[in-house]
């Protein structure tokens, strides 16, 4: 296993305190539970947003902590949701009497564990509300199963709704503004390779040297089939039309286009993909009036790509454009 | 029939933690296949953790102890499985608070109380191919037998052989709970690693409480 | 080869469109011959910044292009040196009165090339000044040989000396803070996998599960020793040590520290060498003021990292603050 | 001994062209040992550029035409070696202005013209492990031959046993310039790729210009 940890057992620790000594004006890492706060949280009368996951997905969401977007992110073990107690002790931290938002993808992991920490928190007297992002139409949605999973309309959803929550909107606004992003999300991500979880040391799935997953996780989980492997061009194709087709986007619709690597895909490649997405997009009369390009959501050094749209409105492009100082997204300020 | 104490109960995590142990590459293997691969350490990390806190958990009535497994298994395990049988624990403690022993039936009584959180939780029904489709047998299996009047030993080995034809029975299903489920179609033909590790719960309780 | 990409003849300048898609705001593509301006060149009276060099190294160059950073930027192939003509219409096309810096990386190719663009442009009456980056400790210095590959502080230099032209310096002063930084600036990088070259369709370099290569350059040329896969630890010592001893860095030293990623190492790695260089270099009383972690210049999908050093004095912090506004970094604005 | 055609010229430009795309794979196969892995394609894609030209570069005297390939080979293949041998063709058509015909001594003096250019842009010496090292052995050898009165053919064919020789050199040495020599100990053992390429211009001559 070709890694640079020391070990399997002390990666994710080791990695969140670079991240804290890397940026240290940013945000603090707390131990012991493991989460990772704003500098100067908590924010008095602002709604908190706390999010988490599994590690392995860097920059989310430590990298989305800060100013305009996370108060806290709960990292847990490489692909493992966090714990409740770390979200508990998040949620304690970083709340500044306004309520806190968690914002939470769709696994089932993610789902309980969130939801015992919200009870914990609640019993002691912090609003809590939570919002469950599941955006990825490679997943069959039905009342019977756990439904789609959480991508990448995770971080469109924490930037633009910690703009909300900077612009002291209440928590029930953030929260339906979480969900109205969520509504207008839709994403679908394919391997070229397998990850290696550190824990594992040998690579998920076995994938031939012709062949690729399409509509695959961002845990190294295998996808929906498996075929011989395509051109960019037909691979942005299989990726876009089930994602245009699923909301479905419309000619005259603004969106934003967002372009991800899967950790392994370097941009000299992302950008084929974003330019042929831009180009089918434009073609179907759908404008792509914002883009987001690069690794923000990543399964550790999996190649491959996934595609996120969301359809904007005014006030969500106002809330994307507005300014954001984090580890991984930084402008306006 | 004699009753269980609470020493035999934490020789049962104990057992059940050296069984995860053998059997983490295994579950994690049966865990890659269909989920993410991390069933294994994950479980294996819960139970490692309980082992470190044994003098505290030795020295306290059952309910404590299911307690202190639960909140153990809750903070170090994380994913799905670290919720569920967190919950499983934390369940059944409520039927024990303060007591050092219990009797076959009322032990029956805490898996039921455990099973019931899970799927408080879980939301997942028999067939939807989770540890549901080997604790919900297993456990059924055990109670007929106390109620038809056998021994700890008949109980608890026919609890095993029931959640064994669960797990089994996982195989061909198209899994509709937890991560599984992304698959579709693609999970048939794989047993469910939570079901898996639910047997070994069985295992080691046949091999430890009676 | 497992790219997402439709051709090893096309990828270049499908990649450029795509980033033009993506930033039209910010810069502008030109083709045939290729280069990247920003949107707003020429910028009159500001002495115009130009780099390039082969792709495969982005967000290195076309990603710098913008406010405070690069006028323009010209990608060869992969790998390979761009040619004259690209170099002197992009410098033609920056000018805006104040002279023209060609910032270049010290390899045979990029040198030569770069040049004859300038003999053309100086032949139409621009002035051009051009500062050679050199700053690979991995490779021995010396008056007989092609001399040290530019590597990590290119990326630093571009940001410093964009950050001055921006504020109205001129070539001369640009030029000699340029020589500044790279006399202040060491590198060293290591890769865990070779990467493949799109024509060549397979790994340059076979490196066995358990080896790693120290002192690579970022073509995915061999490094100067192989050894033994180590821990992150003993990694980042291997590659610190050199360069600290170089320049050298001492006690009491202010200096921004970047790890960068060859492209396939993702941040969670990264974070566990940046913590430990940190941790190293903290306890050398060498005071880490200014960061940059991430995939800067990187080699394709190589899985490996490199860590840069430079020493920076007030003047050099207060332009590494200094707004900018690109693809690939953005801050203060 | 007859003169050197312009139309000679050219096809000893497309053999070398074919020369190159034969050799591609081989040619990065050397630079991926000691340098980059591009020097096949890099010279491949210079080459076939010119061939697009061909039209225009075949009615226009030699010195047009070698200035034609000449910027082609600069802007289209980039590298060490696209200004390198983009200087030598450049350099060599200044001595060829007009002419449409060249005597053997003639196209003697246009070769170590180009020489010197690349000698001038590159600073390398024989013995730098370079392009140089098969070269300067193959132009001189061509030199001394048509100076002592042997024909075209012996000429060429002792330039290129030279510029062979010159190449076989190369292997041993530990490189001074270009990119090879960032690996200091570790580049000897392996011919030049650059090296490698100049031993088919010279052989290319041999088979196109007597
Ligand atoms: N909703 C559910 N109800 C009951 N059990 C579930 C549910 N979802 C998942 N599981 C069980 O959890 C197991 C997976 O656990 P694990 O791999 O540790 O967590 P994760 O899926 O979060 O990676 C599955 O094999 C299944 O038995
Ligand atoms: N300074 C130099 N003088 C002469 N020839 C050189 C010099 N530097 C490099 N070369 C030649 O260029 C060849 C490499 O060309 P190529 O691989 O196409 O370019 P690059 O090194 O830029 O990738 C080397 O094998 C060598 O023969
Ligand atoms: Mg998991
Ligand atoms: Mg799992
Ligand atoms: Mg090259
Ligand atoms: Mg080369």
């Amino acid at each position: 296993m070709k890694k640079l940890i020391n070990s399997p057992e002390n990666v994710v620790l080791e990695s969140i305190t670079g991240l804290g000594a890397a940026f240290s004006e940013l945000i603090k890492i707390h131990t012991n539970p493991n989460y990772i706060t704003r500098a100067d949280a908590p924010v008095e009368n602002k709604v908190a947003l706390v999010s988490g996951g599994g590690s392995g997905h860097e920059p989310m969401h430590g990298g989305f902590v800060g100013r305009g977007m996370l108060d806290a992110a709960c990292p847990g073990a490489v692909f493992t949701s966090p714990t409740p107690d770390q979200m508990f002790e998040a949620t304690k931290a970083v709340n500044g009497g306004k309520g806190v938002l968690h914002i939470v993808k769709n696994y089932t992991g993610d789902v309980l564990n969130f939801e015992m920490a919200a009870d914990l928190a609640r019993a002691e007297g912090i609003e809590v509300e939570a919002v469950v992002i599941d955006d990825d139409v490679a997943v069959k949605d039905s009342l019977w199963t756990a439904g789609r999973r959480g991508v990448g309309t995770t971080v469109l959803a924490e930037k633009i709704c910690g703009a909300a929550a900077e612009a002291g909107h209440s928590l029930k606004e953030v929260a339906a503004l979480c969900q109205n992003v969520n509504k207008n999300g839709r994403s679908m991500g394919m391997a070229l390779t397998s990850c290696i979880v550190p824990h594992a040391g040998k690579p998920t799935f076995d994938l031939p040297e012709d062949e690729m997953e399409i509509g695959i996780g961002i845990h190294g989980e295998p996808g929906r089939t498996r075929t011989k492997l395509k051109s960019a061009d037909e691979i942005t194709e299989v990726l876009l039309q089930p994602i245009v087709e699923d909301l479905p986007y419309k000619s005259g619709d603004e969106v934003l286009l967002f372009v991800n690597s899967m950790g392994g895909t370097p941009l000299l490649e992302l950008f084929v993909v974003y330019g042929k997405a831009h180009e089918i997009l434009t073609r179907q009369g759908i404008k792509v009036t914002r883009s987001l390009v690069g690794p923000y959501i990543t399964s550790l050094e999996m190649a491959g790509a996934s595609i996120t749209l969301l359809k904007l409105d005014d006030e969500m492009t106002k809330l994307w454009d507005a300014p954001v100082l984090t580890p991984a997204l930084r402008w306006g300020v | 029939m004699s009753n269980i104490s609470s020493s035999q109960i934490f020789t049962w995590i104990e057992r059940y933690a050296a069984q995860i142990a053998e059997q983490k590459d295994y579950l994690t293997q049966l865990d890659a296949a269909i989920g993410d691969g991390d069933h294994g350490a994950n479980m294996h990390r819960g139970l490692q953790a309980i082992l470190v806190k044994k003098a505290d958990l030795q020295n306290t009535d059952i309910g404590a102890l299911l307690k202190g497994v639960a909140m153990t298994l809750i903070s170090t395990v994380g994913g799905a499985s670290g919720a569920l049988y967190g919950t499983f624990f934390l369940q059944a403690s409520t039927l024990a608070g303060g007591k050092t022993e219990l009797s076959p039936r009322e032990f029956g009584s805490l898996l039921e109380k455990g099973l019931a959180g899970i799927v408080l939780r879980g939301k997942a029904a028999v067939g939807d191919k989770t540890m549901i489709d080997a604790l919900q047998p297993g456990i059924k299996a055990y109670k007929d037998s106390i109620e038809s009047g056998e021994t700890m030993e008949q109980a608890l080995s026919k609890a095993v052989s029931a959640a064994d034809v669960g797990l089994s029975s996982t195989t061909p299903l198209i899994a509709r709970k937890g991560r599984a489920s992304y698959l579709g179609e693609r999970s048939a033909g794989h047993p469910d690693p939570g079901a898996s590790s639910t047997v070994l719960l069985f295992r080691s309780a046949a091999e430890t409480l009676c």
